[in-house]
C-alpha cells in the first residue's frame, strides 16, 4: 500500500501491467521520453525501453488505428490521446473498426486496447481542454466506456481494461488528478492524501468493468455521478443535509443497472449530475432506463445537473462547470416535489 | 438571412474551379493515346538497401516485365517457373470463373451485393503466391483473388455470400466482406481505407515479437485520399514498419476517374516520395511484374528496411459492384482497349510462347474450372441463398462484446421470444 | 405541383436554391457527372457547370473542412456524403470546427453548410450502409440536425437547411426515398406517387427546421417518430387499432418540444421509436424531456422501440429493422399499463 | 482472459520497435553538427509557371538569401528597401516584446496560459507583409506576428488574452486563439491541423467569386501528421486552390522531435511532391527568404496555377507553452546554438551593414516598442485580467446558433437568476 494521486495510480498500473505481461505497450504523443503532459507515462521508457513506451505522432486517428492492428496481432497496447478533445479524428477507428471488429469476423480478430484519455473541465481549459464526449461512445455497441473517480478505482480499473479483451474508453477526469476537487475552485484543494482511496496496493489487483460504487448511502434521493461530479455531488449533499445516496457510476458501458434500480426504488427519487452539455449526453440513457424500472417507484421528476448546451467557454469556467449549488438546488426540487 | 459582407448573390460571378475531367464520356470512342507508357526493362532493380533517396525515379517509372508479345524481359524479371506461372494462371482464370458466378447469382436474386476484380486478378494472385500465411493481408474488396489463390473453399465464401447457414461470418457482413486468419487474410471493412494503417500496427507487432512476418496492405486509387492512407504512410514511415503499402491504380472510384483522388499532377507511387519511402509504380496487368515487385518490397520489409509503396497500375475493366452501370460515366468498352491488355491473356500468352502451355490445355482448364465454381455453388445453395437460410438469429447478438452484458442478453431474448 | 419521389424532391430543393443563389454550391463523392450514387444530384453538373457541382475526392472530412472554408467565404456549400456509415471521419471538423466556428469568433466566420446523407436501414446494406447516427450530432452545441419523412418536407427543409445560417445536419431515410415503407417487406412498396406528399410545387418554398408534424391525432397514446419510422409507427397504429398520435419530429435539434409537451400531456402515454441503437440514442433525451416536462401527467412508462444495441447485421435485417408488430407490441404495453 | 493464439505473454520477446531518436536530451550539450545547410545561392529561383516537376530539387534545398555575416544573395533576393526592412524589424521585435510581457503577465498569475513564438518572427511578419487583408491567413498560435505587423490594436489582443469585459470574442475561448477577419486572420482553433484544408475550401471560393484573393495556412511540423494536412494538400492539388500550404518545421512539438512526425526518412517539403505540388524548403530565420518565398508562391496563386507547399526550416526557440518546460526533453541552451541564428538579429545585422541602421536606432526601438507593449498592457489591465472582469454572462449562450433556441434561452435565464 502506498498513498498515491491519481496519476500516480494510473502511471501504477500500466507499470504493474508492463512488468507482468509483455503484450502491453504505450504509446501516445508526448507519453514517451517525455511521459506524457499529465506525466501519466513518466518513467515507463526509461524502465520498459523505447519499443514498449513510445511517442507517437500528432494523429490520434493513425494512433488507434496503429493499436488496432497490434492488438488483432496479439498485443494490449494502451493509448493516450491527449485531451479528450482530440479524440474525434479517431471517432472512425474506433466506432467503424475497433467496436465491431470481433462481431464482423466472427470472433477470428479483435482490438483488446485501452484508449485512455483526461477528459473533463474546471481547468481554465477553454472549449479544447475542457470536454466530457462520454456519450458519444456509449451509444456505440461493442465499446466499453468508463470513468474512475479516485486513485484507487483508477489503478484498478485501468488494469481490468488493459486485460480486457474488449476495446475499452478509458475516460480521466483531469480535475481530480490531484485532489477530490468538489466544485469549490475559491478553496484550496485537498489534496489525494487525505482521501482514504489514495491507499492504493502497489501490485496488481483490479476493480471490475460494470459495477457502480455507492459512495453514500441515503433514503431520500439517489444521486448518479461520475468523475469529478462525485465529489461536487457529495459537496452538495454535505451542504444541503439531504439523505441523498451517491452513486458513483465509474463505468457507462457495461452499466450497473442493479445498483441503480435499487437504490431509486429505495429513493423515489433521482438527480443525474454530468459535466457534459444536456442534450443526448448520458443522463437522457439513464432516465429512460430508469423510468422503464422504477416507473411506479418515481415520486419526482428526475433532475439532470448537466453543463450546458454550448461550447465550454474560458471566461465563464465557473458558471458553465456544475456546482455544489446547483446539485443542491436540484436535490431540493427532487425531495421537494410532492 | 445573414449575408456575409462581400456575398451578396449578385456579387459571386462564379469563376471556374478546376475540376479535372477524364479523357472520355459516355459516347466517346475509349482512347488511352494519351497514357505514355515505358518500355520493359526501362526500370531498374535497386538492390533492397539502396537509400530509397536514389531511386525516387522508379515512382515515376513503370516496372514491367511482359512484353506486348509475351515476352518476359528486363531486371525484374523473376523468372518463375513453367509450374509456378501455370499454378498463377489457374487461379487468376479461378479468380476470374467464381466472379463470373456470383456476379450472375446477385443477378438471380441469390444475394444482395456482389463485387469483381475483373482485369486485377494478377495483383491478389501474385501478392498470395510471393507472401506466406504467417504475413497478413490487409485487403479491399478487389482481392479475392488472395483466399482463390490460397484454396480457401470457394464454398466457404459462397456462404458468406448467401449469408446462409453456414456462413463462417454469421450472417454479419455484407457479402464479400470475408474474414480468413488462417489465411493470412484480415477481416474485410466496408469503409474504404481504414485498415491501411492497421496493416501497420499489425506489421509493428511482429517486429515487436521479433519475427520476420510481414503485412500487406491494399488501397484504391480513390481511397489513397482517406486519411488512413495518410496515417499509414506517415507511421510507417517513422517506425520503419515491415508493410508493404500497396495502391490499386485502376483508374476509377466508382464513378470517379483517379484525377479526382489527385492522379493527374502526379503517380500516386509519388505518394511514397512524399514521406521517404521507397515507391515502385508497376504495370498491374502483368503478373510477372506484380510478382517481381512484392518480393522485392518484402525482402525489404523482412529485412527490417522498412515499408514500401507500391502502386499498380491497372484498370478496372466492369463495373465497380452490382449496384453500379459504368455506361453511364465512361466509354463504353474502355476495358478492351486497355493498352496494357489483360492479365490472363498476357500470362497464358507467355506460357504458350515458352511453349509451357497451350490453347488446348487452357481450355480445358477452364473447363475445369467452371465445373469446380459450379460444384461449389450448388453446394452453397444447398445450405441456401440469402433469406432462405441464415445461421440462428442469436447469432445478432453475440460478439458485440467477449461476453454479452445485460442489455444483450434481454434483448436476445426478447427476439428469440418472439 | 408536380409528384416527386423523395430523390427529386431533394434534387429540386438544390436546383431552385443553386438557379436562386450563385453562392450554393454542391458537392460530394460521385455527387458530379454521376449525379450521386443515389442520384440526388442528377443533372446539376449539367445544368450548373462543374464549378458548381462536382466530384470530391473519398475523403469525407476533406469535404467537410473544404466546405466550411468555403461556407466563412460566402458561399453556402451542399455537401453530400454518400453513406451516414461513412461521416466518421468528418466528425471532427463538424464538432471541433463546423459547430463552434461562429462562437468561438464572435460571429466574425461562420459555417452555413448543409450536411447531406442518406441515412438507415433496411436495404440489406449491412454494418456500412444501414446506420443512424442521429444522436452523434444532437449531442453537440452549435449543430442542427433534421430529418424530413416526405417528398414535401424534404425538399422544403432542405431549402431551409441551405439557407440557414448554421451548420445543418441534413439525414435522409434512404429506405423511403421511393416509397413510403411501413416495414412490411414482404409486401410490395407502395409508390410515393400515391401519397399526398408528394404532391410538390416546382419553385421556393420551405418548411421551417424546428417544427414537428402531428402525422395522425390520437388520444391514446403519443408516438414520437422521425424518418422511416413514422410509417412503421402509422401502419402498427392501424393493425394495433390502437388511438395514437403519431408525431413526426423532423427536426431534433431545434427539437418542438412544444408539441411532444402538449400531446403527451394530453394523452398521458408515450411510445418513441428510432432505428439506432438503444443505448444513448435519441429516444434517451427524448424521454429525459417529457419526464421532465410531463412528469404528473404521465400514466405509463415511456416504451422505446428501438434498433439492438449491436451493429447492424445482414443477414438478420428484418429481426434488426423496426417492424410494426414491435411497435405495436409496445402501443399496447402502453395504452395496458396502469 | 481469452489470448490470441500467437501471444501467450512468454512467446513475446519483444524486439526493437524503430522510434526515432533526437540528437540531445538533458544533459548533452547542444549539437547541430548533424545538420546540412545548402550555401546561399545555391537554390534557384524558377519562373512561377514552370511545371511542379521540373522544381523538385527546391523540396530537398534550402532558399536563403541572408548569409552568415548579414549579406544578401541569390536567386530568390527580393531586393527590399530599407524602409521595408525597417518596417519588418519594427514588426519582430514588437512581436517579441509583446511575447515577453504576456509570458510574464502569465506568470503573474493575469491569466491563464500563453504561447511564445520566439525565434520564429520572420515568418508571420514576412508573410503578413507580402499578403493583403483581402488574402485570408488561416494561422497556427505561432503566428501572432501577423496581427502585430498588420497593427492590429496591442490592446485588443490582451483583452482577448485576459478574456476581459473587452475581449473581442467575449470570453468564449482560450487565450491567444484570436479571430480578426478584417485584418485577414482567420478563426485561430485550439484543435492543430483543423483548419489547414478549410484554407483550401477558402482559397476555392474566391476562384469561384473570380477574384485573385488568395489563402495562406500554416500548420507544425508536429501537425503534418494529422489528416487535415493530407486533405489540405490532396484537395489543393486536385482543384487547384490558390492557397499557400506553410509548415513551420521548428524542430520540436512539444517534447517531441520532428523525428516523430516522420522528418528524418525525408523533408516536411517533400510532402509536397507527394502531391506533385511545387514546394519549397526555406530558411524560416532569414527574413528576406521567407518573404521571397511567400512573394513566389503568392503569385502563383494569383495566376491561377495553383498552390504551393513551402517548409519553413526554423526552431523553437522557447517552450511550447507556459504548460511547458523544455529543458525536461532536449538540451540546455539549444535555441543559442541553432546554426540559422536569430531572425531579428540577422535582419537587423544586414540593414546596419546596409548602412541602413545602426545599434543605436535599434535600442531606441526597442525602448519604444517595450513602452508601447506596456501602455497597452496597462491599458487591457485597466479593464482587467483573467478573473477580473468578464463579458456579462449570458454571451456564454450567444452564437451557439444565429439565434438561440429554447433550451439556450431557458439555461441562460437559469444562469442570470443565480
Ligand atoms: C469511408 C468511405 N467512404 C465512401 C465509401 C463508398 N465507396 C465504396 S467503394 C468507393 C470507391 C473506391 O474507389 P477505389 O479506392 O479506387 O477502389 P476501387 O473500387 O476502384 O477498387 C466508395 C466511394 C466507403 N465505402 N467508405
Ligand atoms: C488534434 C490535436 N491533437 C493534439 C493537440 C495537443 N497539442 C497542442 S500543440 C501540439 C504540438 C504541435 O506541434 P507543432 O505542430 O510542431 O507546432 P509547434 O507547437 O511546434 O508550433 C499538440 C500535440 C491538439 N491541440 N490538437
Ligand atoms: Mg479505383
Ligand atoms: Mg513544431
Amino acid at each position: 500500500m502506498s498513498t498515491m494521486n491519481m496519476i500516480q495510480a494510473l502511471n501504477s498500473a500500466m507499470d504493474v501491467m508492463m512488468e507482468r505481461d509483455p503484450t502491453v505497450l504505450v504509446f501516445g504523443e508526448d507519453a514517451g521520453y517525455f511521459g506524457g503532459v499529465f506525466r501519466a507515462t513518466d518513467g515507463l521508457q526509461r524502465k520498459y525501453g523505447v519499443s514498449r513506451c513510445f511517442d507517437a505522432p500528432i494523429a490520434e486517428g493513425g494512433i488507434v488505428a496503429t493499436a488496432i492492428g497490434m492488438g488483432a496481432n496479439g498485443l494490449r497496447p494502451v493509448v493516450e490521446i491527449q485531451f479528450v478533445d482530440y479524440i474525434y479524428p479517431a471517432y472512425d477507428q474506433l466506432v467503424s473498426e475497433a467496436a465491431r471488429l470481433r462481431y464482423r469476423s466472427n470472433g477470428e480478430f479483435s482490438a483488446p486496447i485501452t484508449v485512455r484519455s483526461p477528459y473533463g473541465g474546471g481547468i481554465m481549459g477553454g472549449q479544447t481542454h475542457s470536454q466530457s464526449p462520454e456519450a458519444i461512445f456509449t451509444h456505440v455497441p461493442g465499446l466499453k466506456t468508463v470513468i474512475p473517480s479516485t486513485p484507487y478505482d483508477a489503478k484498478g480499473m485501468l488494469i481490468s481494461a488493459i486485460e480486457d479483451d474488449d476495446p475499452v474508453i478509458f475516460l480521466e477526469p483531469k480535475r481530480i488528478y490531484n485532489g477530490p476537487f468538489d466544485g469549490h475552485h475559491d478553496r484550496p484543494l485537498q489534496p489525494w492524501a487525505m482521501h482514504p482511496a489514495s491507499e492504493v496496493p502497489a501490485g496488481h489487483y483490479t476493480v471490475p468493468l460494470g459495477s457502480a460504487d455507492i459512495r453514500r448511502s441515503g433514503k431520500a434521493v439517489t444521486v448518479l455521478a461520475y468523475g469529478t461530479m462525485v465529489y461536487v455531488a457529495l459537496a452538495a449533499v454535505a451542504e444541503s443535509g439531504i439523505d441523498a445516496e451517491v452513486i458513483d457510476l465509474r463505468s457507462l458501458v457495461p452499466l450497473d443497472l442493479e445498483t441503480i434500480e435499487a437504490s431509486v426504488k429505495k429513493t423515489g427519487r433521482c438527480v443525474i449530475v454530468h459535466e457534459a452539455p444536456q442534450t443526448s449526453g448520458f443522463a437522457g440513457e439513464l432516465i429512460a432506463l430508469i423510468q422503464q424500472h422504477c416507473f411506479y417507484h418515481l415520486e419526482a421528476p428526475i433532475e439532470r445537473v448537466t453543463g450546458w448546451d454550448t461550447p465550454y467557454p474560458h471566461a465563464f469556467e465557473w458558471d458553465y462547470f456544475v456546482s455544489p449549488a446547483r446539485v443542491a438546488a436540484a436535490l431540493r426540487r427532487a425531495v421537494e416535489a410532492v | 438571412m445573414n449575408q456575409p459582407a462581400d456575398t451578396s448573390p449578385d456579387q459571386v460571378p462564379t469563376g471556374a474551379i478546376a475540376v479535372p475531367q477524364p479523357h472520355g464520356r459516355p459516347g466517346d470512342e475509349p482512347d488511352f493515346s494519351h497514357l505514355e507508357f515505358p518500355p520493359v526493362g526501362s526500370a531498374r532493380r535497386p538492390a533492397v538497401d539502396e537509400s530509397p533517396a536514389q531511386m525516387r525515379e522508379l515512382a515515376y517509372g513503370l516496372i514491367r516485365v511482359l512484353d506486348a508479345d509475351g515476352a518476359a524481359g528486363g531486371e525484374w524479371n523473376p523468372s518463375l517457373s513453367g509450374e509456378t506461372m501455370r499454378r498463377a494462371l489457374r487461379a487468376m482464370v479461378l479468380t476470374r470463373t467464381f466472379d463470373d458466378r456470383m456476379f450472375r447469382a446477385h443477378r438471380q436474386g441469390k444475394t444482395s451485393f456482389y463485387m469483381k476484380c475483373t482485369g486485377e486478378e494478377a495483383i491478389g494472385c501474385a501478392q498470395a503466391m510471393v507472401l506466406g500465411k504467417d504475413d497478413m493481408f490487409f485487403p479491399t474488396y478487389r482481392v479475392q483473388g488472395i483466399l482463390i489463390t490460397r484454396d480457401y473453399p470457394l464454398v466457404q465464401m459462397m456462404n458468406q455470400i448467401y449469408s446462409n447457414a453456414s456462413d463462417p461470418l454469421q450472417g454479419r457482413q455484407l457479402p464479400i466482406l470475408y474474414s480468413a486468419r488462417d489465411y493470412g487474410f484480415f477481416s474485410l471493412s466496408g469503409n474504404v481505407g481504414t485498415q491501411y494503417c492497421q496493416a501497420v500496427g499489425w506489421a509493428m507487432a511482429n517486429t515487436y515479437k521479433n519475427n520476420t512476418n510481414i503485412a500487406s496492405a491494399f488501397i484504391g486509387d480513390g481511397s489513397t485520399a482517406t486519411y488512413d492512407f495518410h496515417h499509414a504512410l506517415n507511421f510507417a514511415a517513422v517506425y520503419r514498419a515491415p508493410v508493404i503499402l500497396n495502391i490499386t491504380n485502376n483508374q476509377w472510384a466508382i464513378s470517379s476517374f483517379q484525377g479526382i483522388a489527385g492522379g493527374e499532377q502526379t503517380t500516386f507511387a509519388a505518394r511514397g516520395i512524399g514521406f521517404g519511402l521507397p515507391a515502385l509504380r508497376v504495370d498491374g496487368n502483368d503478373f510477372l511484374a506484380v510478382y517481381a515487385a512484392t518480393d522485392w518490397a518484402a525482402q525489404r520489409a523482412r529485412k527490417g528496411l522498412g515499408a514500401t509503396v507500391i502502386e499498380f497500375y491497372t484498370y478496372r475493366a466492369e463495373g465497380h459492384s452490382t449496384s453500379d452501370d459504368p455506361s453511364k460515366y465512361r466509354p463504353k468498352d474502355e476495358a478492351a482497349h486497355w493498352p496494357m491488355g489483360d492479365p490472363i491473356k498476357r500470362l497464358k500468352q507467355h506460357l504458350i510462347a515458352l511453349g509451357e502451355w497451350s490453347e488446348e490445355q487452357h481450355a480445358a482448364m477452364e473447363a475445369e474450372l467452371f465445373a469446380q465454381v459450379r460444384t461449389a455453388a450448388r453446394e452453397a445453395e444447398a445450405v441456401g441463398t440469402l433469406g432462405q437460410s441464415r445461421p440462428p438469429v442469436g447469432k445478432m447478438f453475440e460478439q458485440v462484446f467477449t461476453a454479452p452484458d445485460w442489455r444483450l442478453e434481454r434483448q436476445r431474448q426478447e427476439v428469440e421470444g418472439q
